[in-house]
């Protein structure tokens, strides 16, 4: 078992996927290799530097204007060098960039500031992927706001999500454990809240959490905190103690009477929370910026409740 | 002096050049109505670069002037040609991907 | 500098040139450095137009319908007018013909106003019937039915004939300080280095026009 | 013109009209000196609350909105007020012209325009403070700087404004070394820093229009809505990312083409030993300029952009590498046999090679496809494109000005002071971004405003290298005021320099040379 913080070789993070093993070898080829041309130069900058100390105002020095030979091999070879490492960095990245027929495959669709996952049954799930150990698994990507990009460490995948169009990554991680997601196309105000997870389980794990009722046995509040946690989490503190973020916090929001920008009020109902949600710009709180998105057809009746009943325990 | 270095192109020449590139526009208004097919835009921009190399080499005196110049505007529309190449390069090989749902 | 004694005054070159034929071929190299410029700044929007264009081209096609290539042909046959009288400006500024070199500058610049009217009217009749650029179209026949993003052609469009309509303007208040100096007997055979520049940005913008032509108003 | 002696640009005439009037191509060259110092101040604190509030995880200074808007502001001034115009319009303007033996710029007055153009594009830049601020980082992606506030627009129009300041720059240039090179001064006579200025503005000349029209879309697209790169209206924000990079991969050249230059100067002059390939580092930077147009699309691996397209700027992208290795393997040689001197000037252009070496080879590393993937907008691109922007370019203009400044001003800049300022800025500068390069490849993001807890200890060494390049920056700058002002007096030629700047007064006259100077040899004639 491994976890995304446990590291890999040369700085690397810990490598999940055969790919990502595969983009470690070139790297550490390629920062040996930057390592010992740094040490030629620089090494020659110090010695040179050391020897050849001005001595006196009249000192005389050699007209050297150039040497065919020697700026030929420094041409030549650093291209050779060049050359192969374009080379082998095209066989790994074809590696990365072609897909295998029999992947599972989940749609992703990024939007300020939440990544949500939905499975070919139907299955939704937000800010968590599981997927199974040693699976091909094909993510086809949209966004409904702006570019976002998804970026998974541990497998050395990163693919800009794009409004209006599909993109593609896919990875097949070899170790389970959970791995960290982040959003790498800058999005806004809370682009550095834009995480998420990926689950790497076992099959029997993961049929499991397939066929499963996502909620099953869970209260309404239960069902309203593991909801919180994948899309509200990084606009919504839960107490104001944790920072500010875009959003009001739900610190005893159930109930507050708000100000909003038009200068009227609103006491916080369950009515005005199910708005919110579906509908989030027809009534905001003054002084937050009008940047939440719509959860209409993302979240479910039986999801709203759960999110209602577990803001009214949030005091 | 200025003068001294220039070659002065007959009046007739000016003359010739406007008759060749109104000829050209009605060639190419002609053209624009038989359909080519793919060939269409290639035809109408061929034409338009006929004229404008008129246009460069006799009213601009590209062709009597110093070749540095041409350079000059050469260089523009190499780099041109290249934005639209290399853009081009991904745009039309984009594979598509569909959504799995 | 010469000492002829000629009725046009002399032309002082600035000292940091070692003649007045210095000046002029360094003037007129930075002239057609600009014009590199400007082939580059419109060349951009060109590009997008050809590369939307592939994409799009049923929707293009559906848009250049409404652009009414009679007007184009003569706006086309306008600018090249002006291009000539431009050309002969400067060959008579070179044979010391202030009246004829004036009067081809009024020509071009009469002819650059012909060429605004008529793009006034093109404008006009696009604006009434709604085809106006991005969130301002407002048509609703049956093309934009068909093509859910018609705006964007005609975007391409006012973008494109707008650049180089204000092209024309700055042009024509060059020709205008041109003239105003010609009158004052600036130019002659020894100096027309201002109307030979002015004449080729004229040109460009004429050759701009070349390309939109055919682009905007004919193949579609 | 022969002028009295004692006479020179800086006192023939005097009053802030006669400066803000001036024709004088030094005298602009000191204009440009006061104005990049004063954004670069600006820049500077921005980067300075960065670091603070990336001290720790969470939240310490600002919301994440406003740290967007500085790290944008950050951004856009170092990039477009800073390093842009920095060595080109300010040492470029001073020293091309004396160094070709000419009276002035082709153009003086163009040459005036364009300060104003980055005065008027800098204020217009300012005004989107007041109007809600702007947070699309400097690169203004498509749709998000369609959608977020209004004061995008007024920085994308002063950068538009901006960009003609640097093009009008460039058309000097280019016109002034074609046409007013004294004589016998032929294009293998010319200094390596004029070489690398020329080829500089076929980029600011070529590129920038480009830049310009994609600016002036985006402005449009947020008036209008004309749909051109907004995937609502069936607009592509990948052509954005073509257009914008098409003239931002050679602007990054742009800011380091005369950084290399400014080394070539320095490099012969303190081992005052010839160059080492003349030729070879002429036309390495002719061929970095060229080369530069085709590798745009490495910015754009992971942007949606065809693999196919990624394949082929990579290997395009692997071309740029060689010339610039050549370079760099040249000054090294320069330095064999040489008779060095380790004034301040020399200490910043051996610290540019050690830090300009680890940003080339970083950059090797970034063009190669599939380690692109992984490093792509991580603090690992932030850590090599600052070493080369700040460890080459700001080097060389720091270790330009220590060179030239009896030049300019008659006066020397104190040298204790002065190497201070080199060791805080080196030491610092490495403390700060290479635990960045380890950041970047645990995969901490760029624009984070916040960040997991793994990653604090090395954010927080990250921001002690700051502060040090912060104070070391100031000690620097103090010390060229105090030179200015009371710097000790230097005699004409006080580092041994042969190129034909020092044939003439310190500071000059008016119109540089008492008598028009004839070459009749290379550059670097140290026999």
């Amino acid at each position: 078992m491994s976890s995304a913080t446990s590291t890999g070789s040369h700085f690397m993070p810990f490598a999940a996927t055969e790919v990502a093993k595969n983009v470690d070898t070139l790297y550490s080829f390629l920062l040996w290799a930057s390592f010992i041309s740094f040490v030629l130069v620089i090494g020659g900058l110090i010695i040179f530097a050391s020897q050849y100390k001005r001595k006196g105002q009249d000192d005389k020095t050699p007209y050297i204007s150039h040497n065919t030979t020697l700026e030929f091999l420094w041409s030549f070879i650093p291209f050779v060098i060049f050359m192969v490492v374009f080379v082998w960095g095209w066989v790994v990245y074809y590696q990365m960039r072609t897909f295998p027929e029999d992947s599972l495959e989940v749609a992703v669709t990024g939007q300020k500031w939440s990544w949500n996952f939905t499975y070919k049954n139907g299955r939704n799930s937000g800010g968590s992927l599981t997927v199974p150990v040693g699976q091909n698994v094909k993510l086809l990507m949209t966004s409904t706001d702006v570019l976002h990009s998804f970026f998974v460490p541990a497998f050395r995948i990163k693919q800009d999500v794009i409004p209006g169009r599909y993109t593609a990554v896919w990875f097949k991680a070899d170790h389970e454990g959970t791995y960290n997601v982040f959003c790498t196309e800058y999005c806004g105000d809370n682009h550095s809240g834009m995480l998420a997870k990926i689950n790497v389980v076992s099959r029997e794990a993961f049929d499991e959490y397939l066929s499963n009722e996502p909620y099953k046995g869970l209260s309404p509040v239960e069902i309203g905190q593991k909801i919180y946690a994948a899309s509200c989490v990084a606009c919504h503190t839960l107490n104001p103690s944790e920072g500010v973020r875009p959003g009001p916090t739900f610190h005893g929001v159930f109930g507050r009477t708000e100000e909003l920008e038009d200068g009227s009020t609103v006491v916080v109902d369950e009515n005005y929370i199910r708005e919110s949600i579906l509908n989030p710009n027809a009534k905001i709180v003054k002084g937050y910026p009008p940047v939440m998105p719509t959860f209409a057809g993302q979240l479910d009746e039986q999801e709203i409740m759960g999110l209602i009943e577990f803001l009214k325990t949030v005091k | 002096m200025a003068s001294d270095h220039n070659h002065s192109i007959p009046l007739k020449v000016y003359f010739n050049i406007l008759i060749a590139l109104l000829i050209l526009t009605v060639i190419t208004v002609v053209a624009a109505r038989i359909d080519f097919g793919v060939l269409n835009t290639v035809i109408a921009l061929g034409i338009a670069s006929i004229k404008a190399t008129l246009v460069l080499g006799y009213f601009m005196h590209l062709k009597y002037d110093d070749k540095l110049y041409w350079v000059v505007f050469g260089n523009a529309i190499f780099f041109l040609i290249l934005l639209y190449f290399l853009s081009v390069l991904d745009i039309f090989t984009r594979i598509p991907q569909m959504n799995p749902l | 500098m010469s000492t002829a004694n000629t009725v046009v005054k002399q032309h002082h070159h600035a000292h940091h040139f070692q003649s007045a034929e210095h000046e002029y071929h360094t003037s007129k190299l930075g002239m057609w450095v600009f014009l590199a410029t400007e082939i580059l700044m419109f060349g951009g929007l060109i590009v997008g137009y050809i590369i939307y264009h592939q994409n799009y081209p049923a929707m293009f096609h559906a848009g250049s319908q409404f652009a009414d290539w009679r007007l184009g042909a003569l706006n086309t046959v306008v600018l090249l007018v002006s291009s000539l009288t431009m050309a002969l400006s400067i060959f008579y500024a070179q044979k010391n013909d202030k009246g004829k070199m004036l009067l081809n500058l009024y020509m071009t610049l009469a002819c650059a106003a012909i060429f605004l009217i008529v793009k006034y009217f093109e404008y006009s009749h696009k604006l009434h019937l709604g085809l106006a650029p991005g969130k301002f179209f407002s048509y609703t026949g049956p093309e934009a039915a068909e093509f859910s993003n018609l705006a964007m052609y005609f975007s391409f469009y006012f973008c494109l004939t707008g650049l180089h309509g204000i092209h024309v303007v700055i042009g024509m208040a060059f020709i205008t300080w041109v003239v105003i100096r010609g009158h004052r007997g600036e130019f002659g055979s020894h100096y027309y280095t201002p109307v030979e520049c002015v004449g080729l940005l004229w040109h460009l913008i004429d050759l701009i026009w070349i390309y939109l032509f055919p682009l905007l108003y004919l193949i579609g | 013109m022969a002028s009295a002696p004692g006479v020179n640009y800086l006192n023939e005439k005097s009053g802030l009209m006669s400066w803000l009037t001036t024709l004088d191509h030094k005298r602009i060259g000191i204009l440009y000196m006061i104005a990049v110092m004063v954004f670069f101040l600006f820049g500077g604190i921005f980067a300075m609350l960065i670091r603070y509030e990336l001290f720790r995880p969470g939240g310490q200074l600002f919301t994440g909105h406003l740290y967007n808007q500085v790290m944008t502001l950050h951004g856009a001034i170092m990039v477009f007020m800073v390093i842009i115009p920095g060595i080109p319009a300010f040492l470029g303007n001073f020293m091309l012209p004396l160094m070709l033996g000419a009276k002035d710029v082709a153009f003086p007055r163009v040459n005036l325009i364009s300060w104003y153009c980055l005065i008027i594009g800098s204020a217009i830049i300012m005004v989107a403070l007041f109007q809600g601020g702007v947070d699309t980082g400097w690169t203004f992606y498509t749709p998000y700087s369609i959608t977020t506030q209004n004061g995008t627009v007024w920085v994308v129009f002063g950068a538009f404004v901006v960009g003609f300041s640097s093009i009008l720059t460039g058309l000097n240039f280019i016109v002034t070394v074609h046409k007013l090179r004294a004589p016998g001064m032929s294009f293998w006579r010319m200094p390596l820093f004029v070489w690398a200025l020329y080829s500089t503005a076929i980029l600011q000349v070529l590129a920038t229009p480009v830049l310009g029209i994609t600016l002036l879309l985006l402005t449009v697209e947020r008036l209008l809505g004309v749909g051109i790169f907004d995937p609502k209206l069936g607009g592509d924000p990948v052509l954005f990312q073509h257009f914008f990079w098409f003239y931002s991969h050679p602007a990054v050249y742009i800011m380091i083409l005369p950084a290399m230059g400014v080394i070539s100067e320095l490099v012969v002059t303190f081992s005052r030993k010839t160059i080492f390939g003349y030729k070879a580092i002429a036309l390495s930077s002719i061929g970095i300029a060229g080369v530069s147009f085709f590798v745009w699309g490495h910015h754009m691996f992971v942007s949606g952009q065809s693999e196919i397209a990624g394949i082929v700027f990579s290997f395009l992208t692997m071309l740029v590498g060689v010339p610039t290795a050549i370079k760099v393997f040249n000054w090294t040689a320069t330095m064999y046999r040489g008779s060095i001197r380790f004034d301040s000037p020399m200490l910043f252009a051996m610290g540019f090679l050690f830090l300009f070496t680890i940003g080339g080879v970083t950059g090797i590393m970034l063009a190669t496809t599939a380690i692109n993937v992984h490093f792509h907008d991580t603090y690992f691109v932030v850590a090599h494109f600052h070493y080369v922007m700040v460890g080459g370019t700001l080097m060389a203009i720091m270790g330009g000005i220590y060179y030239w400044f009896p030049k300019m001003f008659g006066r020397l800049v104190n040298e204790f002071w002065a190497r201070i300022s080199f060791v805080l800025i080196f030491v610092g500068f490495n403390v700060t971004f290479f635990p960045q390069f380890i950041l970047g490849a645990n995969g901490m993001p760029r624009r984070y405003f916040d960040y997991i807890p793994e990653y604090t200890s090395l954010n927080q060494i990250s921001s002690i290298g700051a502060w040090t390049i912060g104070i070391g920056f100031l000690i620097g700058f103090a010390a060229i005021v105090h030179g200015w002002i009371a710097g000790e007096k230097a005699g004409e030629n006080p580092w041994g320099g042969r190129t034909l700047e020092w044939q003439t007064a310190s500071p000059p006259p008016h119109e540089n040379f008492t008598t028009q100077p004839v070459v009749t040899a290379g550059p670097y004639e140290y026999r």
